[in-house]
């Protein structure tokens, strides 16, 4: 097997190697793919939609609809984790496992303890020998809001500078996700529960679809933001600008909520009961 | 909503996809709203699908521009004749096995069912973003989706299916890898991803051996995806120990739109002057072809398995059609347009009717079938009526497009060509009768007792225990397409397929 | 003052091959962590940098932002797998 | 010149459109469901059968006033194809064939009531329903117009056969049903579907025409090739090597040997083969390429072959199917000497052979019915115990033989007629050898039946015939048999009119 | 400035450089650590001040904002890397690895 | 040395309450609103446009933070006293600063010293700190690892340090004045 | 476009890649893999393609590592190749 | 020599493509371990992304979002000066598509593993054909 895959690979390289010569330079800006579509885009993007950032106004406007299956992906493979790991049901644990809330500290409680489920005192975790890391859990306290305001900076400005709903969405789910690695999984189910997770998944995704059909409702075309120009105070082009920010916000939400719904389902193989 | 009709192609995608958005929502408050949400969801497409192809038919090609940009600038889509009627037996398809997949859904995902239709409905909006888009890169986009959401089916079945599936998921990402890779080829070097755009632009680049590699690259990503002969290997497997609902969902469907794709790349992009005339490549696929229905058709002899014989029945129909369409003549075309809608619903006949076979009995071996004339006669029926078709006997409509398929053979003089063809019609005779011999001699057992050769008549008649009715529903609608597409074959031909294929066949 | 940008980016990108020895030969898990932590904030550096040489650094100063706040993540997790998972060398079932 | 005759002929020839043909293929077919319906009552259930034999055979009756006054009756059904319809077309061929098989579906009908009750066979109602759907589909052939049409029944015809060929569903049922669609399905794929492509690709048109549509389309290489692929690739025909589904197929109940393999099945490959050499191929085309005297060749190595082989076979329906295969052949023969006088003859053996054979099978089944002997050994005697099946026996076995007065006599004077015509000479002692055969394996057992000293007899005692439903009907055939001597009219008169058409004479 | 952001610059290079050659040097996973978290800590810190420094030279809103953005990176970094130090360290110890002690010196504890 | 002992699983004996100067909704909404503003400064300095739709926007990012993080940002505990610390914590900075360039010149002396296997003597010291909250812990954990030649292994929320050493020099300063100083910010 | 630090990266990216398929040890090679996506992410910068490297850089670094380490921590770290 | 290195300089990123794509492929075809083959799907991916980005990088060219943009749109534009910023889109989406990819490849691969133990291809193999001694069929 390894030979037959060195062979393939020698030819399929020597293959791609021989037609780099035909391909433009490195860098070259008078080759096809500089000079054909794209000046377009460099001219027009400000005049049709005042976004500076060409990219992503190509990706939510004029390209719009890949990134609207693009999120449909990312949704989708949120989904496809779920159905394949996700097992429902668990037989009850022989102990449960106790924070004190207020001084962090953990208890054990063996079958047929006292505690409840919910309680104001105590928190349920994870499991036992995840110790209550002082620093780690400062530090993620510390760092966690804000790498979540972060991420709604980029979802938000990305007019003006790179990013955009995706990566402020893959960002937001980091920080649930280093939340949850620096807690435990539990206490962020509590949190974002992976029904509400779900929920806000299909939600982002739901917002861009319903821009899109919204403005056929409007009488443009499918995903033609300028139909929304009949709301008051809009012309066509800042129609287009606030199309895109509310299509980045739909695709924020729903990768943030796919992220950490996937990770749930990664990290506790689906029982959902305890994380990494 | 007159005004809507000018936003079909874009409600056909959109519908299915904020369906399935909306029963991932409803389902965590009410499971069992997410059947009669997908049924509406179906159902809306199945008739935007069939007047778009209305459209199509009175008013020629149709270009969708999404988001109201122009072609080169933005994307957009095209529906002609031949993804319309595509698109028409795809919906349809997708359709009956929505309704087909109720029960065993149910039963199969108990907890889990609303993610089913869920990615149910992703699938099917892949496959019609697929067969619509005019966009070489959108292609990739949708054919992700629709394999993602494949994969997932696929691996949750029990047993060795999610190694299948993760096979699957290996080779259909190295497939769509390298289609993104010639894709970005032909961007180098035309400077645009509109499929028209792109054609317009080729011509003065034909010499180039990038536009070669790039052609070869796209086709080669495809072929992974429809899995043509040496490049088949996951699909086997992957159909086999995929839980019975998906494998008939996804047996039908995937290779056909793929092959479609490639139909699509090779004919829109590529036009049909080069890849027929500049290239010399017509031949190799041919023999590749002529190697996916023999290999095929043979390696399905030697299974014990149903769904597997089934499966490499799949690979040998592949061949069929890539082969039809490279024979690069009218004959060999249309047959390999009809056969794409004839293999779909053949397929989708027989693999149901394995689902069904599978429910009742919990096997999926050959020895399953015993005594099932006696069991489920109607599945049975539908069964012989779907291996008559894959056969290839008359009345049913696998006989038509072997008949195109073959004549385009001779038209091209291509001998191997029907030669295989002819093989495999007589390797299906044995794979069909085989299991027909098995369901109608041998008795049923429960439990799965060895058998005793000779059999007194008549014995052990066990009671009729047919499928969920709203399988047999699915399933007698399946057979009297079969039918239908048979008897209407030579309008669809003349009157739809002859339109749309290239100016340059005649 | 840009060739100084372009030769400190260089500089450090050599640098960086030397915590891609510890990276790829670290003898340990671990001591791939620690090499490719070190990486992690040469590179937020770098793209800063970088930033400088395209004389666009308000756009570059972001991609760094989300770099420092979550190359911490990665490391956490792996680091997390160990306080699960005793053992450095891997379990034998 | 000739061709010039033939076009005024056929502009003579009036076509009427009608839906009487595809009524008639219906009748049958649309009986199925109330067969299956009325499975609770066998009464019941045998009625719609016989409503459903009748009505079809009035329909074909219907029409033959018309065909005989030279009209043809057309039905085109769908353009399934571009260029190619679904067709039917009622001519004297197509109507002499249909008249013998839906007439002779009565009589089975009544016979396979007798039968199967007397054997308390199980799935009857599928037997039954499989049966009306075969005479569907031999009627079918009957009345194709073209080539499409005729493949599309022919394979029909398979596909409900099979069912009643196994339809014991034991081991041997299992491997004979196994031989058969190999032999059968197999050829019609494997050779007449490339074959008829390759037709249809040369020539753009599949439709039976009287000069036949392959003359000068198709080189004389190709067409002798093609020959091949048709005479052999209609395997029920049964030409040799091809031949070996048929005696494996007579595992199956009586009745369906009988009207199957003695008429619907065998006399199908039979007259698709007529249908080829004459409408497809076009006489004078063979006639141009010296083919006649292979297709000959094939058919009377048959004949003589399987004649040989009829004289060692023990099992009584064993030797009646290589009977078959040997009078099947005379009917190729017949239709491929290009004479005129030997197309009647074949054609008309269509329907003598029919009655002789079917004869010889009901006696054979009512002899199993009665006594459960299946072997020639073992009939020593059984003349007196079951004395009137045996003179049917007897009647039957002189109508294949061809000796007066029985309706075997006049096709077989007429293939006599046209080898002379043809000046084939050989063929005609072939034949003649061939009769002698036919007299060596068939009277014997006549002579054994009745003519045995009581020391050998295994049949003491007094008579025992068969259940009455399973008597007469072989009686009637017998006697039509006689009949048909006296006044092969209709038959004569059909294959006249079929063979007129064709050569133009 | 641009000289000061230049040294600064210059000096954090140097310390990254210490990093590395640290890594690479230091006899054991433990004692690794010590110039991985904190020589790079230092080198970030030098080389983003600098670079601060060298944006807000043109003195305009965005450049401030710019740099504001720079220092704060440098905070994020010395809170999360002595944490990931700490984190690493941790694991280490979990994952039962031993101390490198000098030779001859032994256990001592 | 067995790890299992580290986690301290036991509740601290001595957990000190101080009174509620403030009712608990009241610090809710103090301490929401220090995060918000907080945030909002954050925002500021990311956004870097003061256009009126921008701050709209922060004002709706920075509440939406402050709602799911208003807990975790600022303790509830010791509300009252935040200016302060705060201004201690500044006062801290340098200090600490200074000690971290220390500490790298002494790693890097010893990164570029030849005789490095020498001059080095790892080894694991353990002491206990008079710091409870968690907060001085974190800090001082912190620290200690960013200052010359100690990594902090473990902290157990009882204050109990383990600590990496790179040589013997270098543990010697601990816990010191570097906690005194802590201590001080925190008011502790 | 600076093709001196351009290739260099390239050349980390290879040799990266090369440890991340070859270390018997898949929490190695995760981790490996995480050093990749950096690598990435700064070539894409310097290529000006800001955008996608803001992506691989919130994505190799956030998520795509922690999806790996979380699979390894619930299968197994055994690799034989 | 000159020319060679000019070559290598306009010419490299397709190279280091090149490469990638063969260590993708490779670690696909020849690992057996299934996450290393997923990390090798990884590269393979990463590999064409490397392609199209490269393809819109412009010498001379400065980033794809337009300086001093908002609100003057009367400030020309000239598309030489910026990169090609399609490829960039492009590629947003196909780094999408691999993580979805991967998210999936991996619950996947945890599947495998609760079913079989083992991640190793060619062990898997082994306990298939252990399970079911009657049905050994060669293809994975």
């Amino acid at each position: 097997m390894k030979r037959l895959g060195l062979i393939a690979i020698i030819i399929f390289g020597g293959l791609l190697f021989s037609i780099t010569f035909e391909l433009p330079d490195l860098g070259d800006a008078s080759s096809p793919a500089s000079t054909h579509v794209s000046p377009y885009y460099i001219e027009h993007t400000l005049e049709d939609t005042s976004v500076p950032n060409v990219v992503t106004a190509i990706l939510a406007d004029y390209r719009g609809y890949d990134t609207l299956f693009e999120t449909a992906v990312i949704f989708s493979a949120g989904l496809a984790c779920f159905f394949l790991l996700r097992i429902p049901e668990r037989k009850a644990p022989k102990a449960r496992f106790y924070r004190h809330l207020t001084t962090g500290l953990t208890l054990r409680i063996e079958k047929g303890g006292r505690i409840p489920e919910e309680s104001k005192e105590f928190e349920r975790i994870d499991s036992a020998w995840v110790p209550n890391d002082v620093i780690i859990n400062m530090t993620c306290r510390l760092v966690v809001p804000f790498v979540q305001l972060f991420a709604l900076y980029v979802i938000a400005h990305g007019h003006h500078s790179p990013g955009g709903g995706f990566q402020g969405g893959v960002i937001f789910g980091a920080a649930i996700i280093l939340f949850a690695i620096s807690n435990n999984l539990r206490s962020t189910t509590r949190r974002l529960s992976e029904k509400s997770s779900a929920l806000l998944g299909s939600g982002g995704v739901i917002i861009y679809l319903g821009t899109g059909l919204l403005c056929i409702l409007l009488g443009a075309g499918f995903l033609n933001y300028s139909g929304l120009s009949v709301f008051p105070g809009l012309d066509p082009v800042s129609a287009r600008s606030y199309g895109i920010l509310i299509v980045e916000i739909g695709v924020g939400i729903a990768v943030t909520a796919v992220m950490v719904w996937i990770y749930y389902n990664l990290a506790s193989a689906g029982t959902q009961e305890e994380g990494l | 909503m007159g005004g809507m009709t000018e936003h079909l192609p874009a409600i056909i995608v959109a519908v299915p996809l904020l369906a399935a958005l909306i029963v991932t929502v409803v389902w965590w408050f009410n499971d069992r709203l997410c059947f009669p949400l997908s049924v509406a969801a179906g159902l809306v497409v199945c008739g935007a699908s069939a007047n778009l192809f209305q459209k199509v038919l009175t008013q020629g090609v149709i270009e969708y521009r999404l988001g109201g940009w122009p072609p080169p600038v933005g994307i957009v889509f095209r529906v002609d004749h031949l993804n319309g009627l595509i698109l028409v037996v795809v919906t349809l398809v997708a359709f009956l096995n929505l309704v087909a997949s109720r029960r065993s859904a149910e039963k199969e995902f108990r907890d889990k069912v609303g993610a089913f239709y869920a990615l149910f409905l992703l699938f099917i909006t892949g496959l019609f973003g697929i067969l619509i888009t005019g966009d070489a890169f959108n292609l990739f986009v949708l054919l992700e989706i629709a394999s993602l959401t494949g994969y997932a089916l696929i691996g949750i079945g029990s047993g060795r299916a999610s190694l299948s599936g993760l096979n699957y998921l290996l080779m259909g990402t190295i497939g769509a890898s390298l289609y993104l890779f010639g894709v970005g080829i032909l961007y180098v070097l035309t400077g645009s991803l509109n499929m028209v755009d792109i054609a317009g632009i080729l011509p003065n680049l034909w010499p180039s051996s990038a536009i070669v590699l790039a052609f070869l690259l796209c086709m080669g990503g495809l072929f992974v995806k429809m899995a043509l002969f040496p490049l088949h290997a996951w699909l086997p497997n992957a159909y086999t120990h995929a839980p019975s609902v998906v494998s008939s969902l996804v047996a039908p469907l995937t290779t056909k739109v793929m092959i479609y794709a490639m139909m699509r790349v090779a004919l829109t992009v590529f036009t049909f002057d080069f890849a027929f005339n500049q290239i010399a490549v017509r031949g190799p696929i041919l023999w590749l072809a002529i190697l996916a229905i023999v290999g095929g058709s043979l390696m399905a002899l030697s299974q014990r398995r149903l769904k597997k014989m089934l499966a490499y029945i799949v690979v040998a129909e592949v061949g069929y059609m890539v082969g039809g369409f490279w024979l690069g003549n009218k004959a060999g075309m249309s047959g390999a347009v009809l056969h794409i809608i004839n293999d779909a619903v053949m397929t989708l006949c027989v693999f149901l009717a394995a689902a069904a076979i599978t429910i009742r009995t919990g096997d999926d071996r050959l020895s399953s079938l015993r005594g099932m004339f006696k069991r489920m006669p109607l599945t049975m029926a539908v069964m012989v009526l779907g291996g008559l078709s894959l056969i290839g006997v008359p009345p049913t409509c696998g006989f038509f497009s072997k008949w195109y398929l073959i004549s385009g053979g001779i038209e091209a003089g291509h001998l191997g060509f029907v030669m295989a063809l002819i093989i495999s019609s007589l390797v299906n005779v044995v794979l069909f009768f085989r299991c027909f011999e098995i369901g109608y001699f041998e008795p049923f057992m429960r439990g799965g007792e060895p058998h005793s050769a000779p059999v007194e008549p008549g014995y052990g008649a066990p009671t009729v225990q047919e499928a969920p009715v709203e399988m047999l529903f699915a399933l007698l609608t399946t057979a009297l397409l079969l039918l239908l597409l048979g008897l209407f074959s030579g309008q669809i031909v003349t009157r739809v397929i002859h339109q749309a294929l290239p100016a340059v066949l005649g | 003052m840009e060739s100084f940008f372009l030769y400190g980016a260089i500089y450090l990108s050599l640098i960086m091959i030397l915590s891609l020895y510890r990276a790829v030969f670290g003898p340990t898990v671990l001591d791939r962590m620690i090499g490719v932590n070190a990486i992690g904030s040469k590179t937020t550096a770098l793209l800063v940098l970088i930033g400088l040489i395209y004389q666009r650094v308000e756009m570059f100063v972001d991609i760094a932002l989300a770099y420092a706040c979550l190359n911490f993540i990665a490391v956490l997790a792996a680091s997390r797998y160990f306080q699960k998972r005793k053992g450095l060398y891997d379990e034998h079932h | 010149m000739l061709a010039k005759k033939n076009k005024e002929f056929f502009e003579l020839m009036e076509t009427i459109g009608s839906i009487r043909p595809l009524l008639a293929i219906l009748a049958s077919a649309l009986v199925i469901p109330l067969i299956i319906l009325s499975r609770g009552s066998p009464n019941l259930r045998e009625l719609w059968t016989m409503v459903g034999a009748v009505l079809k055979f009035m329909i074909v009756f219907s029409m033959l006033p018309m065909v005989l006054a030279g009209t043809q009756i057309e039905c085109t059904l769908a353009q399934v194809l571009p260029g190619f319809a679904l067709q039917l077309r009622v001519d004297a061929l197509g109507m002499l064939f249909a008249l013998v098989s839906s007439f002779l579906w009565i009589i089975t009908s009544l016979y396979s009531i007798g039968y199967m009750r007397g054997l308390q066979e199980h799935d009857q109602t599928r037997y039954y329903s499989f049966f009306a759907l075969s005479l569907s589909a031999t009627v079918g052939v009957a009345f194709s117009a073209n080539l499409l049409t005729l493949y599309l029944f022919y394979e029909l015809l398979t596909l409900s056969t099979y069912p009643l060929v196994t339809h014991h569903q034991d081991q041997e049922a299992r491997s004979s049903g196994r031989k058969y669609l190999f032999f059968i399905l197999g050829t019609s794929i494997g050779m007449i579907l490339p074959a008829m492509l390759f037709i249809a690709h040369k020539t753009g048109t599949l439709d039976f025409t009287s000069q036949g549509i392959v003359a000068g389309r198709i080189s004389g290489q190709a067409t002798s090739f093609l020959v091949l692929l048709f005479v052999f690739g209609f395997a029920k025909a049964a030409v040799m090597p091809f031949h070996a589904w048929l005696p494996a197929a007579m595992v199956a109940p009586t009745p369906v040997s009988a009207l199957l393999h003695a008429v619907a099945v065998v006399k199908v490959g039979v007259f698709s083969v007529a249908r080829m050499i004459t409408g497809i191929f076009g006489t004078g085309w063979l006639d141009d390429l010296g083919l006649s005297t292979l297709i000959c060749g094939l058919a009377a190595l048959t004949i003589i072959v399987s004649s040989l082989i009829a004289l060692s076979a023990d099992g009584l329906k064993r030797r009646l199917a290589f009977s078959t295969i040997g009078q099947l052949s005379y009917i190729i023969l017949g239709v491929a000497l290009l004479s005129k006088s030997g197309m009647v003859g074949g054609l008309l053996h269509i329907g003598m052979h029919a009655f002789g054979k079917i004869t010889l099978f009901f006696c054979a089944g009512a002899i199993f019915v009665a006594t459960g002997v299946t072997n020639v050994s073992q009939m020593v005697g059984i003349g007196k115990r079951m004395p009137l099946t045996m003179s049917a026996f007897f009647i039957g076995a002189l109508s294949v033989i061809g000796l007066p007065p029985c309706g075997g006599f006049i096709s077989k004077w007429h293939l006599v007629l046209g080898t002379v015509e043809a000046g084939q000479f050989l063929m005609l002692g072939i034949l003649l050898v061939s009769s002698l055969l036919n007299a060596a394996y068939f009277l014997p057992i006549v002579y054994r039946a009745f003519f045995c000293s009581p020391s050998e007899s295994m049949f003491e005692g007094p008579m025992a015939e068969a259940p009455t439903w399973c008597l007469l009907p072989p009686l009637l055939t017998a006697l039509l048999s006689m009949v048909l001597f006296f006044y092969p009219q209709p038959f004569l008169r059909l294959a006249r009119l079929g063979v007129q058409a064709i050569t133009g004479g | 400035m641009s000289l000061l952001a230049a040294i600064l610059i210059i000096s954090g290079l140097f310390f990254f450089t210490g990093g590395s050659i640290g890594i690479l040097r230091f006899p054991d996973f433990y004692s690794r650590l010590h110039p991985a978290g904190k020589l790079d800590t230092m080198g970030l810190l030098m080389t983003m001040t600098g670079m601060a420094l060298y944006t807000v030279q043109e003195f305009t809103l965005a450049a401030i904002f710019t740099s504001l953005k720079i220092l704060l990176i440098i905070v994020f970094v010395f809170i999360t890397s002595p944490t990931a130090t700490h984190a690493i360290l941790d694991a280490g110890v979990r994952a039962g690895l031993s101390p490198w002690t000098a030779p001859g010196k032994g256990e001592r504890e | 040395m067995n790890v299992d002992n580290l986690s301290p699983d036991e509740l601290s004996p001595d957990e000190k309450r101080q009174t509620p100067a403030f009712s608990t909704s009241l610090k809710q909404i103090i301490s929401f609103a220090i995060t918000f503003l907080i945030c909002f400064a954050t925002w500021i300095i990311l956004s870097g446009r003061l256009d009126f739709f921008h701050l709209g926007l922060g004002v709706i990012a920075c509440a939406i933070v402050a709602r799911l993080s208003s807990t975790k940002l600022i303790s509830r505990r010791g509300i009252e006293n935040l200016p302060r610390q705060w201004f201690r914590f500044v006062c801290y900075v340098p200090w600490l600063l200074y000690q971290v360039f220390l500490a790298n010149l002494h790693v890097m002396s010893l990164a570029f010293n030849p005789r490095l296997i020498e001059v080095i003597d790892p080894k694991i010291i353990r002491f206990k700190s008079k710091l409870t909250r968690p907060m001085s812990l974190f800090i001082f954990a912190n620290s200690i690892t960013l200052t010359p030649g100690t990594i902090t292994v473990f902290v157990s929320i009882t204050g109990e340090f383990t600590v990496h050493v790179i040589d013997e020099y270098s543990g010697l300063s601990l816990p010191g004045e570097m906690e005194e100083k802590v201590a001080e910010l925190m008011g502790e | 476009m600076i093709w001196q630090l351009d290739l260099i990266i390239l050349l980390m990216v290879v040799i990266c890649g090369i440890a991340a398929i070859s270390i018997r040890d898949l929490l190695g090679a995760a981790i490996m893999f995480g050093a990749y996506s950096f690598m990435m992410c700064l070539l894409w910068s310097i290529m000006g393609a800001v955008d996608v490297s803001f992506t691989e850089a919130s994505v190799g670094a956030g998520v795509s590592t922690v999806f790996f380490v979380a699979a390894v921590f619930r299968t197994t770290r055994r690799t034989r190749d | 020599m000159e020319t060679i290195g000019t070559l290598i300089i306009a010419k490299y990123n397709y190279w280091a493509v090149v490469v990638l794509i063969a260590i993708g492929l490779y670690a696909m075809i020849a690992k057996k371990n299934l996450v290393k083959k997923i990390i090798g799907m990884n590269i393979f991916q990463t590999a064409i992304i490397l392609f199209y980005v490269s393809i819109g990088a412009k010498r001379g060219a400065t980033l794809p979002i337009i300086e001093h943009g908002h609100g003057e749109s009367t400030h020309m534009v000239h598309a030489a000066d910026y990169i090609n910023p399609l490829p960039h889109v492009l590629m947003l989406t196909a780094i999408v598509v691999s993580v979805a990819t991967l998210g999936v490849a991996l619950a996947l691969a945890m599947r495998i593993y609760f079913h079989y133990g083992t991640l190793e291809e060619d062990e898997i193999q082994k306990k298939i054909i252990g399970d079911e001694p009657d049905k050994i069929d060669s293809s994975g």
